[in-house]
């Protein structure tokens, strides 16, 4: 089972699973403390300069916008970031926070390539790229999740997504077959965001779980976003819906439309007027700094945000949304 | 042959459309292969498996999904799980196609979406591998949709984002990518490609409406293999314009 | 990325990812197929003499007994089975169906160790028990799901379970950590009770999951059997309820009362009475004999050995349910 | 100190149940372990988290589960998961206690509860390793619950089944099993047991009432570790036994 292959690129989150397993042993109360906080609160307590930070699910669907917009707010610096992203990684390209990036995807989905990436990267100001597939930088959370070193995968082989990435190829002891073995990540925050939550951290997630089940339990830091907090009556009446249970969680926010301008299934759609906006004016380094003046520096929180748009906008995307028929 | 007027996409989501085949599950990705699917599902495949990477799969497409995590890619689904069962359900041999986009494919229908130029110094970053390299490593069959330009269809691409047949006949294998899978058919602006089975290099097999083979070669940066018989791409038909335009798309987002 | 050590136990299902790839192409219909069948069908369409077989969830808990007593009524042999189990794989041992067992529990739980076991064991019935840990015989389960080789654990390491195991001990080549490789496990067929499913095999379960996920992906034939059939409309009203899909599934068998005399949770307890009765029977070959002919060989089918109960003692199992308050 | 008559099982569980530290993680086994949990929820535990290994986490026993995978042991849960997700949870760090059993123990706690003789042609087969190995590999502290008796407490387990210290000091990191884990402590019929932090051998800590050394020492297969001051365990207060007997076990199914 010797190494045939070794990817290039940089490993930019070391890991050493007993110190993970020290952390949570010592870090993660079991009892149910009430973790009920503002974002403000949230961002500065558990995002700190240079910490690798990861979010869920992403840019337009169930994502922690109000969180993504209050990191940008309180200006931290140096992050290094996984993974794949449309509006929460775009406007912190744009703001400039980005260092270092393990990279599947970040585009405009619909609306194409990232202007913003595009000047971060090609200006130098992000330091470097390493590339993963979306599967394989999921697979490296769950190999954290599982508590172990790495998975294997049969993805990214004879590719320069591996060449450029730093995952390693061995033959399978068992079979003789060629697999690629992905390193655990176990990044420093996440931010994600749900449908319910109560107060202690117990989330409940409708529709599709995206990797929000993999990112909670890889992380160090989990701040959870949700657009309702419930009694915990509710979560113990139905424990088999509990996605993330309380002690992986360190901070709850309460944020309707905390995925605004992206949508929430069964709880509102997408505002595309907003989300266009941002297509629009993040053409120009000019226009990406107006739009964050506008909607992130020149107001206080997610509830002076939200004013922006006023109630018959969000009435509006709530008529919108998905409905179980 | 319908007579009526259609734009360059309405006639590649049709040509991609006629792809799909009844009773098969495929990875959607956004933009023009949900277009293809939905008029699919409305025309030759009506059992048509639609799965989204982010956990959607078997929905009703009613409406135009905006985002392959979009309420719309599980609306009356059949399941709504994550990223992790989907890629999986892939790796396990059950997606027979795969829908892939790119700015470059090459002769063997490998693509690139990381960057132009020099890896770390690049002339242009591109949005990166996402989905696609899992995609083109895992399902049965490819289908990359691409503008036909000499830029894009390129002898070698810069990076190989989502492999194709790699350096030819049995580099997949050799690689350790699952046997038996790999590239079908590239859905262009100008025209059908296949592969052909010795060589596994790119293979015209049918041109669009007025399109002529000059035009193809002249705007292909390899050299194409050429058939015996080369076929012709039916125009969209009026029913398929009238799906695409009353039921699929009516704000006219792609067409 | 040597082999440090390997279990000397034999890999008694060895497997191939590339034919179960291939298998799972040809053999499983992406169609929406009617698979309502009984249990006799089920069990004589997709179990076969000398096959690789497992069950889910165990014993006494949303265990698929109704077709367990169908194993046995049709007197399949040679079975090669993995895992844990209460009543229904010591039913399997009773009637000397069992030829090779990948071990992790088998028991009687609160009432101590299984006299089938010890019999089938020490008397060289079951020719070989490969050792493994309860978290590691899923995982081999979750790898084959996973459609990869093998999954690594810290589970298992410098004891004697590894030594009659088929695992492999390893270094990780990222951070130097020991670790134990899991193979694969593809079971030939698998048996799983459900608390409903529509007719074409999409399922959904309430409660703990067990390993249903798990196992549901990583078998060749899939038996559901389930304590009511649901129009297909129920199932896409919740899609993020269905834990296994239509296209796993081979056949759909409705049984009410299936995992009786185990508990279905929010359906009905379990027959304290009648797992005593086989506690007790089972003690003596005799006994265990006299069990079977009563329970299994002496009814058509499970309609029929429900009548033995009768319906105030199924009432009364229904009364004592775990009820969402 | 109560006058009360009491079982053995009724002390055993009351001597364990003293064990559970509030505000912790506890991985539960069917019988005696659970019996124990709830007595401590009851008096010194109140916010003790049990986790059952099928998936029930975080349950309020207000009956006495019969299996581990039973409703009762996702009684107003926090969360009902399923087995990956328990083990990996103890793998990632998150459990802190697990309670184990066997049909042998030897000094360094290893646990067998797979053949006794020689594995291929055991003179006895037991149930297998279950989920003993994986809580005994994975949570930080392990309780052992046990009959003393010289059979049980061997010099040298058949086969371990379950990693106790495996061959002294050094040997579970060693083998490469997580860094700090390890056997606490041995809840006998007869004692209290602890490890010594040097050797990590058996220890005595403290003796049941009635109990002499010599009476351990008697029953047990090897040489114990013995401390400067051996304590005592006290006997069930008159609270803990009518919680047993009243609330937690009205059937008298195990006391």
């Amino acid at each position: 089972m010797n190494i045939l292959q070794s990817g290039r690129g940089e490993l930019i989150q070391p890991f050493d699973l007993d110190e993970f397993r020290e952390w949570n042993r010592t870090k993660k109360s079991r009892k149910l403390v009430d973790k009920l906080m503002s974002e403000q609160e949230a961002v500065s307590k558990f995002v700190h300069d240079g910490c690798y930070i990861g979010t869920e699910l992403y840019g337009t669907v169930r994502a922690p916008m109000s969180l993504a917009r209050e990191v940008v707010r309180q200006g931290v610096k140096d992050l290094r970031v996984c993974g794949q992203g449309v509006l929460e990684l775009d406007l912190w390209l744009a703001a400039g926070l980005v260092k270092k990036l393990d990279i599947t995807y970040i585009g405009l989905e619909v609306y194409g390539t990232s202007p913003s990436l595009r000047r971060a990267v090609e200006s130098g100001q992000v330091e470097s790229c390493v590339e993963w597939s979306n599967g394989a930088i999921t697979w490296r959370m769950k190999a954290a999740a599982m508590g172990v070193p790495f998975l294997p995968t049969r993805s990214m082989l004879g590719t320069g997504t591996l060449e450029y990435s730093a995952a390693k190829v061995v033959r399978d002891p068992f079979t003789g077959l060629k697999v690629a073995l992905l390193p655990a990540l176990i990044l420093d925050a996440a931010l994600i965001h749900v449908h319910r939550a109560d107060r202690y951290g117990n989330c409940q997630v409708e529709g599709i779980s995206g990797f929000a089940f993999e990112m909670a339990r890889a992380c160090k830091r989990l701040i959870i976003s949700a657009e309702e907090i419930v009694p915990t009556e509710e979560i113990r009446k139905y424990p088999d819906r509990t996605m993330i249970p309380y002690y992986l969680v360190d901070a709850v926010v309460h944020a309707p439309f905390g995925s605004h301008p992206g949508e929430m299934a069964y709880v509102y759609g997408r505002d595309e007027t907003a989300i266009k906006e941002w297509v629009r004016m993040s053409k120009t380094p000019e226009g990406a700094k107006a739009y964050l003046d506008k909607y992130v520096y020149g107001v206080e929180d997610h509830q002076e945000y939200l004013d922006l748009f006023g109630p018959a906008r969000l009435d509006q995307l709530i008529a919108e949304r998905e409905r179980r028929e | 042959m319908s007579e009526q007027p259609y734009s360059k996409n309405e006639l590649m989501i049709c040509v991609a459309a006629r792809l799909f085949e009844d009773g098969t599950t495929c990875f959607i990705g956004t933009g023009i292969p949900m277009l293809a699917a939905m008029l699919a599902a409305k025309t030759t495949a009506p059992n048509l498996v639609p799965i989204f990477e982010f956990g959607g799969m078997g929905a009703i497409l009613e409406d135009l999904p905006r985002a392959v995590g979009g309420a719309r890619t599980f609306h009356k689904g059949l399941a709504a799980s994550g990223i992790c069962d989907t890629m999986e359900t892939a790796q396990r041999g059950f997606v027979d196609y795969g829908f892939l986009g790119g700015a470059q494919i090459d002769p063997y229908g490998n693509l690139n979406s990381i960057t132009i130029g020099d890896h770390d110094h690049p002339k242009a970053r591109l949005p990166g591998s996402g989905g696609g390299n899992d995609v083109g490593s895992s399902c049965w069959q490819t289908i990359a949709i691409m503008q036909h330009q000499k830029r894009r269809f390129v002898p070698q691409v810069d990076v190989v984002t989502t492999p194709g047949y790699l350096t030819g006949p049995g580099a997949r294998e050799e690689a350790g990518l699952p046997r038996g899978t790999g590239p079908a058919y590239v859905v262009s602006t100008l025209a059908l490609m296949d592969y052909d089975p010795g060589t596994r290099r790119m293979r015209l097999k049918a041109l669009n409406p007025g399109v002529t083979v000059e035009e193809v070669v002249g705007n292909t940066g390899f050299d194409l293999v050429m058939p015996g018989e080369i076929g012709q791409n039916a125009p969209p038909s009026a029913e398929e314009l009238r799906l695409l335009r009353k039921e699929i798309d009516p704000e006219g987002l792609y067409i």
